[in-house]
């Protein structure tokens, strides 16, 4: 597994093409406090970008705002030439976004399955066939490792598992692009590796990822572009050998590391 | 569906059907009382497609009632018939859910509750208010002689109807969005499920039957007033009922009103005084010590498990 | 309609309203911090009453006085009552909480309601003492000192209410836990012990209200549950979590109660319920609402 | 059930739930079937008492009541029935109706057919009254109403009920009578609790007085749920009336109109408010003195005042207090008059002397019932003197006693 996260990452594969999502100058405010100021930046088509920043620099916010849980105070969010501001979140769903959270959030009371069959009903265009739905289903557990576990009720499950469920859930949808709010942290060191190979399977069969991570390992190993915020500005975007060099990211970190508190954004 | 799972079920209904046939003094008493039953019974069931099923504790359920009452009074006083009467109280009472439902599912939780329950005042008062149509207090009353059969039979097919919906629709792809968002609404909404078009529907189905029990109700009383209709206590009755018996499940409310009914019997012929409050202790302890309900205490469960009536509410 | 009967009108829909908004800020407290629609809320309004009653019809003690030595011994009651029936839900799911939280208080509801009544069989049923002090009258406009007294000790609790939650550590966190519950327990408060106080302090005011209303109205065992509702009414208007909003929707309930009252009685009583949804259509979280 | 052996058969399971449900048949089914002898040894007789819910406040003791004129019966040996040649004694089934007509209606059904009684007395309430009724047409028995002569009661045709009140709108006829010779009134303001009975009983009210040529200036109808009247009162203050009546069943309505009818300075020359009116004058104090009050029974000193008086004690309870005591008393009196007439159990000869019944109380008051089912007991005008009450009746002794309030509070 070890070697799995030394590998090089893999060059997007349609990185020069259009840009899937583009976010421009998303500001929030929440009474008096600014969670994000004019964020700009694009994802391009089956790329993997990371998002970093101290805690309380707006990632999760900004996770909401694209998924639409949050209306932004200004700026626009274009998917796919389709502007997203303004949607329910169970439109934005439907039109190919899907997210996980950062703190897991799966329909605790039911079953593996049904927490599935949620959004394979719901999530996406048409109502998919009988016959096509078990087959899929079957296929999504598969693919998370919770095949043996369909009739669990999730409040039954490990941490990891709960993880994978959430995950599951997300693919259901046949997401084109993915919102994965810190997948990995938390996760023992084997628990990891798989976890990452699981993105990058998911990545290889053409789903656009996003994902906030303050596990640094992951965030080099996965990414192809990474963007950093502090405070709700954007400070740094590139190549993740680049942004791990950049001073002002480290300075960030550093200066706030001082004056950590509880997480604002949970 | 196993055939064992018929086999209660089918005596029931043996029992049900046949008790009008067999002569004895008490039978129009115990026809009366197992009525009252089948109502109560019929308004726990339908409730707990919002309360349990949904998971938004809907306190003025009970307004369907009264509105499908005075539908069917005030239709039947103009020589609408009873048949005609019940479809009108169907059409009132889903008409208003869907009105009521854009405000009053805006909000969450207790709030949701505390809403509706201030709705059962409104309706009362608006009932006494509008003396020309509904008689105000003085009462509504209708011509239709006292009848104990018929409606014996209409309440517990209706209780049956009642039943199959629930188990109908826990099965089904609308059933699956009502419980996801009970268990997180937000969740829900980010994986594509119209929650606000799913509540609606959710409280326009469950308000028809109070709406028809009701209709039955007039029928069978020959009086009403809005006091007693859309009564704050009567409000209570099915909440109570359906979280005693086991939310969330079909069998829950059947067992809940059943209990609770058969226990207020019992008290009430037993005991001259502090039957509210022995009442009041019995809810009180299941609040605290059983919010699975009856239905999910274990020997109910192997029991069920047994009769093959166990479902999963997952 | 001269301006004289106007301003009488007005002043008694303030007078009114005064006492509406102190007991439903009570139930606004307790809803605010735990979360819990507490249906046994005005049982204790009708406790105190008889309490004070029984304190001035048996021991002929000047009611004011028990205004101010009853009610506080419904803080103790109503911690009890959160300690003993609310706080064993608190570690349910949240849908199961609000479930099971509305049966234990109906249940109690109905055993205070019940026993009330029973203890009050053969006596009078109806509670009301027979206290009265002259009204002043300006020019035609009368001023009820009775009820002129009682709105001063209406605003003096709550200005009371108002310094605690400013001023005091455990104050401030009773606000916190109403803004945000998590956020105030993962910054160290005890919410348990929070929750504890906010029923202790709600039950408090009801039992403060109870008392003037036995003064100036009448209390019977049955009253419990419909000023439950009113007072529900009036916080669902003003909105969650805001204090200022309870006040202005009772002031709001006093006023439209006293004035439509005026033109006809019988919708005077229901323009309460009518407003709420009102409110509800044009601001789902209430006048003053977050 | 659940310590049944593991893995029973369902069938097994299901016997024993049938079992169940069939020895409950049994039980009520047994229950049904003893028969009465021919010749019975006790006179059953069937009501429910409003023992919880918001009527308790009315009527809660007269269970006691009950009890107390039974005892009183049977300690004469019962009730001298001669188709049988003997005296039987009187025996009371009693339920809780909760204040509630479907219950009350299944309390009654219970009472004709497990507790096979011979006649009923009705609940209190016209709408409790309507419901339970059916039981007495449905099973042929005798139907005694105590409280309950609206109209609603009696113009859908049951033979098989009757009350000995007047109907709810004769409820004032001696009042009106009273006003009618009484100098230096003339205008009157009438309000009413929105409630089938007072309603009708103020209506009542206001047309004799208007047929004796006095003025309405204010007739209204407020809410039960009222608890603010000044909105009310100013209006009555401004049509200015020289008496002011107010009929509420529940005294807390009644009281809170008085008490701020006082505090706003609405000062007419009578005040009359109707039932109750013991917890008025205590939540008044002296502020009661000269109101006046209508009751079932009045002050005097004839045996039927003294058994009425002895019975209220027995019951444990006050005479004023439950005001309601003096219809229930004509009632027991009634269906004592009934049975000796009938001299019989069998459900159509009681029926028609329950018709035919007239008697005299307070040596001078006839009661008969007339073809619809009405009696002709109505309220005594009684006015507060010092805390007590002092009746205005008879006629002539009432126009010498009355004395005007004058705004005195």
């Amino acid at each position: 597994m070890t070697d799995s996260l030394s590998r090089a990452p893999l060059k997007p594969a349609a990185a020069r093409g259009a840009p899937l999502i583009s976010v421009r100058g998303i500001s929030k405010r929440f009474a008096g406090l600014r969670a994000l100021n004019g964020i700009d930046f694009d994802v391009a088509q089956g790329s993997i970008t990371s998002i970093i920043g101290p805690n309380g620099a707006g990632k999760t916010t900004l996770f909401n705002v694209i998924a639409g849980d949050e209306p932004p105070t200004s700026g626009t969010v274009m998917f796919d030439e389709r502007p997203l501001i303004g949607l329910a979140p169970n439109e934005i769903c439907r039109l190919g976004v899907s997210r996980t959270y950062q703190s897991v959030r799966p329909f605790f009371g039911l079953s593996v399955r049904n927490n599935v069959l949620v959004a394979l009903l719901y999530g996406r265009r048409a109502v998919p066939a009988r016959g096509e739905l078990d087959e899929r289903m079957a296929g999504i557990l598969e693919f998370v490792h919770l095949a043996g576990k369909a009739e669990r009720r999730a409040e039954q499950l490990t941490p990891l598992d709960r993880k994978r469920l959430e995950l599951a859930r997300a693919l259901a949808t046949e997401p084109r692009l993915l919102l994965l709010d810190e997948l990995i942290a938390g996760l023992t060191p084997t628990e990891t590796g798989e976890m990452m190979d699981t993105v990058r399977a998911i990545n290889a069969s053409g789903v656009t990822i996003l994902l906030i991570e303050h596990v640094m390992k992951a965030v080099m190993g996965l990414s192809h572009t990474v963007i950093v915020l502090h405070h709700g500005e954007k400070i740094a975007e590139g190549e993740p050998q680049a942004i791990a060099r950049d001073q002002a990211v480290i300075r960030a970190y550093l200066g706030d590391a001082a004056t950590a508190v509880i997480p604002a954004d949970t | 569906m196993r055939l064992r799972a018929f086999l209660l079920p089918g005596a029931v209904l043996l029992f049900v059907l046949g008790l009008p046939l067999v002569p004895f003094d008490a039978r129009v008493y115990v026809m009366q009382e197992l009525t009252l039953l089948f109502l109560y019974a019929g308004l726990a069931q339908s409730y707990d497609l919002v309360g349990g099923t949904l998971g938004y504790i809907n306190l003025g359920h009970i307004v369907f009632f009264g509105l499908g009452a005075y539908t069917v009074g005030i239709l039947f006083n103009v020589g609408v018939p009873l048949a005609a009467g019940l479809l009108a109280a169907i059409a009132v009472a889903a008409a208003f859910a869907a009105v009521v439902s854009i405000p009053f599912f805006r909000l969450r939780g207790a709030y949701f509750s505390l809403a509706t329950f201030a709705l059962v005042k409104l309706m009362e008062q608006i009932a006494n208010n509008l003396r020309g149509l509904t008689g105000g207090s003085s009462g509504l009353k209708i011509l239709a002689e006292n009848r104990v059969v018929p409606t014996y039979y209409a309440m517990f097919g209706l209780l049956i109807v009642a039943v199959v919906t629930t188990l109908a629709i826990n099965r089904s792809r609308l059933g699956l969005g009502m419980k996801s968002i009970r268990e997180d609404e937000a969740v829900a909404r980010d994986f594509g499920v119209p929650t606000m078009r799913i509540k609606a529907q959710a409280l326009m189905i469950s308000s028809a039957f109070p709406a028809v029990l009701g209709g039955l109700f007039v029928w069978y009383i020959n009086f009403i007033n809005p006091a007693e209709v859309f009564g704050l206590k009567m409000a209570l009755q099915p909440v109570a009922m359906a979280m005693l018996g086991g939310s969330g499940l079909a069998i829950g409310p059947l067992l809940g009103s059943t209990f609770l009914y058969g226990l207020e019997e019992f008290i009430w012929t037993r005991f001259e005084h502090l039957h509210g409050a022995m009442l009041g202790l019995i809810v009180v302890l299941v609040g605290l010590f059983m919010p699975g309900g009856l239905a999910r205490l274990r020997p109910v469960e192997r029991l069920l498990e047994r009769l093959g009536l166990k479902e999963d509410d997952q | 309609m001269d301006i004289q009967s106007v301003l009488q009108l007005v002043i008694n829909g303030i007078l009114g309203g005064g006492v509406y908004a102190l007991a439903a800020l009570g139930l606004a407290l307790i809803f605010g911090v735990s979360g819990v629609l507490n249906l046994a809320h005005g049982e204790f309004l009708m406790l105190c009453g008889f309490v004070t009653f029984l304190g001035y019809d048996r021991l002929g003690i000047n009611p004011f006085l028990l205004v101010f030595l009853i009610p506080p011994v419904f803080f103790a009651l109503g911690y009890g009552f959160e300690r003993i029936l609310i706080r064993p839900l608190a570690l349910r799911k949240e849908h199961v909480r609000l479930a099971s939280a509305t049966l234990v208080t109906l249940g109690a509801a109905l055993i205070f309601e019940d026993v009330a009544s029973f203890a009050s069989a053969g006596t009078e049923f109806d509670k009301s003492i027979g206290y009265f002090i002259g009204s002043l009258t300006v020019g035609s406009v009368v001023l009820p000192s009775l009820k002129l007294i009682i709105f001063g000790l209406v605003l003096l609790l709550m200005a009371q209410l108002a310094w605690f939650l400013k001023y005091t550590y455990v104050g401030l966190a009773v606000q916190a836990v109403t803004q945000n519950a998590r956020g105030a327990q993962l910054s160290g408060v005890n919410t348990a012990t929070i929750n504890g106080v906010a029923f202790g302090l709600g039950t408090f005011l009801a039992a403060a209200a109870g008392a003037l209303e036995v003064i100036h109205s009448s209390v019977s065992p049955l009253v419990g549950l419909p000023l439950t509702l009113k007072y529900l009414c009036i916080i669902v208007m003003g909105g969650l979590g805001s204090f200022a909003g309870v006040a202005l929707g009772g002031l709001i309930i006093g006023l439209s109660e006293s004035i439509v009252g005026y033109f006809t009685p019988a919708w005077g009583q229901t323009v309460a319920y009518l407003l709420l949804v009102g409110v509800l259509l044009v601001r789902p979280k209430g006048l003053l609402g977050r | 059930m659940n310590r049944s052996p593991r893995r029973t058969p369902p069938v097994a399971a299901l016997r024993r739930a049938l079992a169940t449900w069939l020895a409950a048949f049994a039980l009520v089914a047994g229950a049904g079937a003893v028969r009465a002898q021919d010749t019975p040894s006790e006179i059953r007789i069937g009501a429910t008492v409003s023992l919880s819910g918001p009527y308790q406040g009315i009527v809660g003791p007269f269970g006691k009541l009950a009890s107390a004129w039974a005892e009183r019966v049977n300690a004469k040996g019962g009730i001298f029935l001669k188709q049988y040649n003997k005296t039987l004694p009187v025996k009371l089934v009693m339920y809780d109706d909760k204040s509630e007509p479907t219950t009350a209606l299944s309390f009654y059904e219970r009472l004709a057919t497990v507790d096979k009684v011979d006649l009923f007395i009705g609940p209190f309430s016209s709408g409790m009254n309507n419901a339970a009724m059916q039981a007495a047409l449905t099973h042929q028995i005798p139907y005694f109403i105590p409280e309950g002569n609206d109209a609603v009661l009696f113009d859908t045709p049951n033979p098989w009920r009757a009350t000995a009140t007047a109907q709810a709108d004769a409820e004032y006829q001696r009042l009106s009578e009273l006003y009618a010779r009484l100098k230096g009134v003339k205008t009157f303001a009438i309000l009413a609790r929105d409630n089938l009975h007072e309603i009708a009983a103020a209506q009542g009210f206001a047309n004799r007085l208007k047929q004796s040529g006095y003025q309405i200036v204010y007739q209204d109808v407020a809410p039960k749920e009222t608890k603010d009247f000044a909105s009310i009162i100013l209006k009555i203050k401004q049509a200015n009336p020289d008496v002011v009546s107010v009929e509420g069943l529940a005294p807390p309505w009644t009281i809170q109109f008085l008490k701020q009818a006082r505090e706003l300075g609405l000062a007419p020359k009578d005040v009359v408010v109707s039932h109750m009116p013991v917890p008025v004058i205590r939540a008044l104090g002296d502020a009661s003195e000269n109101v006046i009050a209508m009751l079932w029974s009045y002050e005097g000193d004839t045996p039927d005042h003294r058994e009425l008086d002895e019975l209220c004690k027995a019951a444990g309870i006050e005479r004023w207090q439950y005001s309601e005591a003096g219809v229930r008393f004509v009632t027991y009196r009634w269906i004592e008059e009934a049975l000796k007439r009938a001299g019989t159990l069998e459900h159509e000869a009681v029926r028609k002397a329950m018709f035919e019944a007239d008697f005299t109380l307070y040596g001078g008051d006839r009661v008969r019932i007339n073809e619809k089912g009405y009696g002709s007991l109505m309220t005594y005008p009684m006015q507060v003197r010092q805390g007590r009450l002092v009746s205005l009746w008879p006629l002539e002794h009432g126009l010498a006693a009355h004395a005007f309030k004058d705004g005195r509070w």
